[in-house]
């Protein structure tokens, strides 16, 4: 049995990146055929608990076992002395995660300046002599027309019309109130597995549960550690946090 | 215990850290409520005697140095306000128009369309959250709060204001334009089943939290 | 033609208005705007050379006099801001804006160094369908919509607003951090590990210490 903190992803690149740093794999060298296999383990896992954004995961399931499928063809006769050296089928995606790595870099750098930033406060409502008592009056307003307001609105519900690609899970269960719910059951500090905590639930609560977990263990509040044949996982709060405390980090 | 440093010669720490709460406050702070925060931060408590005191230096200084503010002492409390003589200038600042952005006009069409309507549902309607949208809504006073929802939670009821129709040339709320697809969509079963939700989702998850 | 009178010794009829008008704003004023507002109350117009130098001027009198604010430079304006060692204090009354989650910022990182940008080549870069973190940010005015794109599809192109430069606290885009280069990020084991640290906010002694 061994302790793992499991991330929650936030997309399909992210799962690969994890991968590579955590085998401490070069990334010039990615082991593809081994990597896609677990890749496709975990979008298996997602499909089944039915998480949000699988699609996503899909695509890039299918572009690695594309490279692995070419990595194993027998190599095409040497090439003639003009041409260049074969193309490495692992390339294209090998740029992407670098290129996506530097934006990765540059948020935060960016998150860097804003809380600098965050740091010097700007007013208040400002107060103007005669302004006691009182009450200022509300800003003037630009011209607008009827015409722009129900513009807004086709516009709000043409949004809504698009195929909802993204969008949060709703369930009967919130996520907020199954992390509250974990909490409560982890209080007396022993680990529960992970079916304990939801046997005999609907499938609506077994997945809000475990996006509480993930929550939690992605917010350091709950360790997860993979049971033996990894059919069930152990839950266990990460110190003695109580519900209040829980409440204020909320 | 790291107090604001002495910066210059003429401010002392506590006229200093006055001077920002005043600053950054968007209401008059009481001599009680700036000693607590004080206390807070530095782990001393000023006395009310030396609150008034660094009030009373920084006016001066303020007075001869030129700033255009002064501290006054309204409704129990403390408050920045700009002096008389700069006032010529800033009501042309005040009477600069302010434009609705995009954000703002949507939701201010689901609240006319819709009122009253909770927070919730705005949110569900437009897909984000829509805190920022309803504070400037009402700093504009083209809504309010018109009670509170009997439904779990009690959430906040919001509608627009008299301001609302004048500023759109409406008589009352009657004259808004019909819009089907608007009926259409918050005739959907897929939006009856949200609205019955944000009602009645707390209930069940407690019920079922507690079995 | 009546100008605020000279009040003090150190500060001039402009440093005066300027102050009152930056004292009353919510968001930056440019030279420009500076200048109308002025030009309208007083009838004459300053020069740009003439309100840098009053702003600067202004900034050495606070400097000097131990005020806690500051002129600043975003978003192609002046704001005033208090300065950074009394925000322990402030912290307790104010509320600052909220952080932004790492999805935001990633997606935030791409428009504002690839601007303008299409929706389809984010999810590219990002690996993910950016519909909800596009609205969220547009909710939040940070990035708006600066037209279309002329490809197939005329898909939207996404630029970042003025108010994203306050945010971050620069004056223009010329200002961001430079984009880190590939090699640099591969080659320094120090930005690797920093980087990974941000990425996962894993705390990889905890996580190697376990095993």
């Amino acid at each position: 049995m061994y302790r793992v903190r499991l991330p929650v992803f936030e997309g399909p690149l992210d799962l690969l990146l994890y991968f590579i740093r955590r085998d401490e794999l070069d990334i010039y060298d990615i082991p593809v055929a081994r990597i896609a296999d677990e890749f496709l383990a975990y979008v298996r896992l997602m499909e089944e608990l039915d998480l949000d954004g699988v699609g996503d995961f899909l695509y890039l399931a299918a572009v690695l076992l594309h490279i692995k499928a070419q990595m194993l063809l027998p190599r095409p006769p040497a090439p003639s002395d003009d041409e260049m050296e074969p193309v490495d089928p692992r390339q294209e995606l090998v740029e992407r995660l670098l290129n996506y790595l530097r934006y990765k870099e540059a948020a935060g750098r960016l998150e860097a300046q804003a809380e600098a930033r965050q740091q010097l406060y700007t007013r208040g409502v400002a107060a103007g002599v005669g302004d006691e008592g009182g009450e200022q009056g509300p800003p003037p307003l630009a011209p607008v027309s009827l015409f722009e307001l129900l513009d807004a609105l086709r516009r709000v519900l043409e949004r809504r019309a698009e195929p909802p690609a993204h969008t949060v899970r709703r369930e009967i269960y919130s996520v907020e109130a199954q992390m509250h719910y974990v909490e409560a059951q982890l209080q007396d500090g022993r680990a529960r597995p992970f079916g304990v905590l939801v046997s005999g639930r609907s499938r609506g609560f077994v997945i809000a549960t475990f996006l509480a977990v993930l929550e939690l263990a992605r917010q350091g509040r709950v360790w997860i550690r993979l049971l033996d044949g990894r059919e069930d996982f152990l839950v266990e709060a990460c110190e003695a946090t109580t519900l209040e405390e829980a409440d204020v980090a909320a | 215990m790291s107090q604001p440093e002495r910066n210059g010669t003429a401010a002392t720490p506590l006229m200093q850290g006055i001077e920002a709460l005043l600053f950054v406050a968007d209401a008059p702070l009481s001599d009680e409520e700036l000693a607590t925060l004080w206390e807070r931060a530095y782990g001393t408590r000023p006395s009310r005697e030396e609150i008034t005191g660094a009030i009373e230096a920084l006016n001066r200084v303020y007075e001869e140095t030129g700033r255009v503010f002064r501290i006054h002492r309204w409704g129990g409390g403390y408050r920045l306000a700009t002096v008389a003589f700069v006032s010529p200038l800033l009501q042309y600042y005040k009477q600069q128009e302010t434009k609705l952005s995009q954000t703002l006009l949507e939701t201010l069409a689901i609240i006319a369309y819709r009122q009253p309507i909770t927070k919730p549902e705005i949110d569900h309607i437009r897909g984000v959250n829509s805190d920022y949208a309803l504070r400037r809504l009402q700093e504009l006073e083209l809504i309010e709060v018109k009670g509170r929802s009997d439904t779990i939670g009690r959430p906040l009821l919001y509608g627009t204001t008299p301001r609302f129709l004048e500023h759109f040339g409406l008589n009352s709320l009657d004259d808004l334009p019909e819009l089907p697809e608007l009926q259409q969509l918050l005739e959907s079963p897929e939006i009856q089943h949200e609205h019955l939700r944000l009602l009645y989702s707390l209930d069940s998850e407690q019920n079922e939290a507690s079995e």
